[in-house]
């Protein structure tokens, strides 16, 4: 576990260096929800309406924003095969490579999901309902990603068609995020669609760190 | 001409800027003093309630200084920015670099000011009205000036860059200012400083100038702080510092 | 001559006026003593420096 | 006694052309093998495969008479160091070195500082690799051979980029490496200075 | 214009070749466009509503999602200090790379707008309306992002600092081209919004190959 | 006579630290400048400050007695080989050849073909680079030597990664190159073999 943490704390630090990682996924958040009402003429009542759908594009955004150097930069500089030979299994770093991500990229959005929820009027009653479907959503959405920047990461056709192929998985995951959102905000019960949510996570959770490993192992042997 | 070209190369010169800034900060701190004073007395206790708004016109004695502070910040910013950039003056990048945080301050001011402002007037803290979205995104362009500059490893580059950015962030202030005309906005239009003298009550405009003056003495006393700051930070190390360690 | 209650109540308004000003004297507070106290111990560091006879 | 590493009649196919053809060779303890061969004839490759990164397409390799495939014996006595050096550019040296330390198997005694002094990095020792010249950055990457203890080292070209005295330093490495009964595989265009010892070379020029 | 013309050329190939890194902006733009419908289930005139909006800030995001990749590569791999050497001027070449890009990401968004539009309930009167003010609102968006990739080139950053740049500029762009779209919808008429949009565009085409052929030389000079 | 290229008190900083002080040094037509010095001691800053890429602190460069800043005329007549190829993984050498001599303000007659194989990349032709081996790829790289007429070569370690052969290869192009009446400057870790005529070396650790 010792391996383990170390590689946490690199990918920590590595972000905290590149300071922006830090600030821009507040600031990419904030201006993201603005975006919208820009957009349209806003009342109130319509910003309501349309909120679950805005954040959840923004979750699906921050989820793949940056996937892409996620194993990108490892891949270039080398650090990819030393780690692919390092006695700690390939499919717990890509659990804990793709957790870390999360922390900067996804959990942001659940903590800022009060904050948006008072930009976009959104009631505030539903908002526990809202913020729990997102810590759901996000981690979800991070794991598809990291499949997709695993595959893409040697840039070869088949990757890039595999991840054509693995974007759409991430519909169903905003369908039902924006649904739970939606229900929540009308006062209906969403726990149908947070169970879903809940059940797609634990999917991912198991079938994902070996998809990312495999293709990493791929990547790598070209 | 040849004259203010010679002012122009003293300011260049980091120890002259230095002690002028050093010499300068505390007229403009008192200034400010004095007109702060003055001001709050008028807005708060002299100037009668406003006909329709009642007190809560009050806020206007911040609201408007610090909003039109935070524009005059970054036109100066992306100014002194562009200096630095074409003409390679170190000054000219430590003023930029100065006035961010202040710049980005004062917006700020003027967002929470203003939302405090809009709950009785409008029903609501916040409207995704252009003003409203405008100012905000001008804290952005502050926050993004300051992100890309300490981003680069090499902070003559950074600044370089971030000099880029401020220039281009420019095109933004004239939309904050004309975006009351441009969109049918909740926020109100010129109604201070327009053409054929102001159309609010005496009672209530004077106040709001000096508000406004002392305001911009006390922005120019921090920044000039801040550059002294900025002028230490690089020259460090330098001759003239150690004569000024010597000194002090 | 209007009375200190008015004053203070601002006519109904307070809950917004004085968190206002209450905001801005945080912030013009804060503006006005850092860049001083930050120049004060940038100084002294330098100077202590200088006298070790570091040239940073 | 059963050789610590030994190959059979490798093939290896890339790009629909056949690099190497049928090589075999065995490593006792103590021993180096120097591959040498033109640009382009698959020295690569070859340390890849040894690496387990490379798709070996005929042939067995054995550690200890255990065939290597997907084994975390091998994987764990192994330390490839190829083209690349493996650094993150916003890590400096020392914390290259720590995180290298920390994922290996088993790690060596040897601090940071005295480490990255050896390989002549005192004074970068704390600035972002990312800002490190060519040489530097090998020689960061070479700290890892102090770092690590492992029986098997497979070095691609460690001298690119190196000065003169980075060569004296990366033989004097290997030469400890062996007398104390490593295995090591490695390739270079440049003859390395003073490698006494037992140093067999594989031609690919020839052998393929 | 020999120069010029292999410049285009190269950039189109190496696009061609890795055309899966293409893909993946569009399919953003309709996963994002296409999750409103499905995500909350609206009332068409809801949907009618806010469908400018929505595609607008579709394509303003999903245009600047590839940016960051424009001049990476050739960064990285020293191809940039080459073309800075070149002959031929750097702005110029800012120029003709943008619009290449922008053939890659920015005309597949243009052409795609009206079937999403229709997803949406957009009136299909207004459909040209929407493609000619997306036409030049794309065209400026990449000139926004050149500039913001050419700053972070030299920064190995995520997208993500970018976007946090370059999305105050874009504000307004999105302001006038959602506008547009709305009044075309209301049938009223839109040319107003459009000329502001053409006018950025000429603003844009005017100033933005010098801010990205100076950003480029800083971060060679990095 | 004025020198082709001449440079007076150049001083370099990076990292808040000199690299080099108060350099100065003129080459004649047909004239070679060898820099020499340890890993980190500058010689890759100082070419790319050569080049016009890099930031240059006090001092100044002349081409034919012009100031170099920004001109044009100075940037047609150089060739700059840094530590990167400057090659696009994606396309083939050959693509890469073409391009980079419809952009050269004068390009030579000399076809890809030719100039691919001289450079010994005859069968690898139309191969990505990105799969070619380490050497292809900067044989890649030198082809532009060939392709490209530029009185000016600024080279930072032409041999890295080059066998025997390719060393070769690099000293007689430099060779012909300066018997063309060409100028030439150029940093490496191993002696050129057999690269005579008039060959000057400037070494940055004794100079800083
Ligand atoms: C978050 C909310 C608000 C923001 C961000 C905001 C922003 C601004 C800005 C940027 C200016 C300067 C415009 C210029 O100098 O061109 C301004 C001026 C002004 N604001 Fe606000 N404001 C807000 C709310 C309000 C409210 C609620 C009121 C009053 C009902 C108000 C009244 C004024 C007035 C009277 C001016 C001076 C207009 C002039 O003469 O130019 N503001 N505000
Ligand atoms: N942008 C930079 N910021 C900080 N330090 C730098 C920067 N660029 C170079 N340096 C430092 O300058 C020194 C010289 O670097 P340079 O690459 O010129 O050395 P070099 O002579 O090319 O070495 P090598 O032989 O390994 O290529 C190195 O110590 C390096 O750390
Ligand atoms: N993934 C691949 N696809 C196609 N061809 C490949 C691939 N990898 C290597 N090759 C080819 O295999 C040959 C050997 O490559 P390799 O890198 O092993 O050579 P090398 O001996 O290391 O050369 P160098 O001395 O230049 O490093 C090269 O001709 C290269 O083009
Ligand atoms: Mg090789
Ligand atoms: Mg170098």
């Amino acid at each position: 576990m010792n391996a383990l943490n170390a590689l946490i704390r690199r990918d920590l630090t590595i972000a905290y260096r590149r300071w922006g990682e830090l600030m821009t996924p507040i600031m990419f958040f904030i201006l993201m929800t603005a975006l919208f009402p820009l957009g349209l003429s806003p009342h109130p009542e319509l910003l309501r309406e349309i909120a679950p759908g805005v954040v959840w594009a923004a979750a699906l955004l921050a989820g793949l924003l940056g996937q892409d150097s996620l194993f990108r930069s490892d891949y270039e500089d080398g650090s990819l095969e030393q780690l692919a030979l390092a006695p700690l299994p390939l499919e717990w770093q890509a659990l804990a490579r793709t957790f870390t991500h999360w922390l900067g990229a996804g959990l942001p959005l659940v903590v800022l999901s009060p904050l948006m929820a008072m930009l976009l009027q959104y009631p505030a009653a539903a908002m526990p309902e809202l913020a729990f479907g997102l810590l759901l959503g996000t981690l979800t959405l991070s794991l598809l990603g990291a499949i997709g920047a695993a595959l893409t990461v040697s840039l070869k056709q088949s990757g890039m068609l595999l991840l054509v192929l693995v974007l759409p998985l991430a519909v169903p995951v905003l369908i039902f995020g924006a649904q739970s959102a939606a229900q929540a905000a009308r006062g209906e019960d969403p726990s149908g669609a947070l169970y879903l949510l809940g059940a797609m996570l634990v999917l991912g959770l198991v079938l994902a760190p070996f998809a990312i490993a495999g293709a990493l192992r791929i990547s790598l042997e070209s | 001409m040849n004259i203010s070209w010679t002012w122009f190369h003293r300011l260049a010169s980091p120890p002259y800027f230095f002690r002028l800034a050093g010499r300068l900060a505390p007229w403009f701190g008192w200034l400010s003093l004095v007109c702060i004073v003055a001001g709050l007395y008028g807005g708060l206790w002299y100037a009668p309630p406003d006909y329709q708004q009642g007190d809560g016109f009050r806020i206007i004695y911040i609201h408007v200084p610090s909003a039109y502070l935070s524009m005059m910040g970054y036109t100066l910013l992306a100014v002194s920015a562009g200096i630095g950039l074409v003409w390679r003056m170190k000054m000219a990048h430590a003023v930029a670099a100065a006035v961010a945080p202040l710049g980005a301050s004062f917006t700020f001011l003027a967002l929470v000011t203003g939302s405090l402002w809009g709950k009785p007037m409008w029903g609501a803290y916040w409207a995704w009205d252009a003003r409203l979205t405008s100012e905000l995104i001008l804290l952005f362009q502050y926050f993004g000036f300051i992100a890309l500059r300490r981003a680069f490893e090499d902070p003559r580059s950074g600044e370089k860059a971030a000099a880029v950015l401020a220039l281009v962030g420019l095109v933004d202030v004239p939309v904050i200012h004309y975006s009351v005309v441009w969109w049918n906005s909740l926020h109100q239009g010129s109604t201070v400083f327009v053409g054929e003298g102001s159309d609010i009550a005496t009672s209530m405009l004077v106040p709001l100038l000096i508000m406004i003056a002392g305001f911009t003495a006390f922005f120019a006393a921090c920044l000039l702080k801040r550059i002294q700051l900025e002028v230490l930070e690089r020259e460090s190390g330098a001759a003239w510092v150690r004569e000024l360690l010597e000194d002090a | 001559m209007k009375s200190l209650h008015e004053f203070l109540t601002m006519g109904g308004y307070a809950a917004y006026v004085w968190p206002a000003y209450g905001v801005a004297a945080v912030v013009l507070l804060v503006n006005a003593l850092l860049p001083g106290l930050r120049l004060k111990r940038r100084l002294a560091e330098l100077k202590r420096l200088e006298r070790r006879g570091e040239h940073p | 006694m059963i050789p610590q590493l030994s190959a059979q009649g490798l093939s290896l196919w890339r790009g629909g052309r056949s690099l190497s053809r049928a090589l075999s060779f065995t490593l006792q303890a103590g021993e180096a093998l120097q591959i040498q061969g033109p640009n382009g004839s698959g020295k690569t490759s070859l340390l890849r495969v040894l690496a387990g990164l490379g798709r070996l397409d005929e042939g067995e390799l054995r550690w200890h008479g255990e065939p290597i495939h997907r084994s975390a014996l091998y994987r764990s006595a192994l330390l490839y160091l190829g083209h690349q050096n493996g650094l993150k550019s916003h890590l400096s040296p020392r914390e290259n070195y720590f995180f290298y330390q920390s994922i290996a198997s088993s790690s060596s005694e040897i601090a940071a500082e005295d480490a990255l002094s050896q390989v002549g990095l005192k004074d970068v020792m704390d600035r972002p690799c990312g800002r490190l010249s060519m040489g530097q950055k090998r020689r960061a990457g070479l700290a890892r051979l102090l770092g690590v203890e492992a029986g098997l080292w497979l070095l691609d070209e460690p001298l690119s980029s190196l000065d003169a005295a980075g060569m004296e330093l990366v033989s004097s490495l290997l030469d400890r490496h062996l007398k104390a009964g490593g295995v090591a595989v490695f390739a270079t265009h440049q003859p390395l200075p003073g490698l006494g010892g037992a140093l067999r070379t594989l031609d690919l020029a020839t052998a393929a």
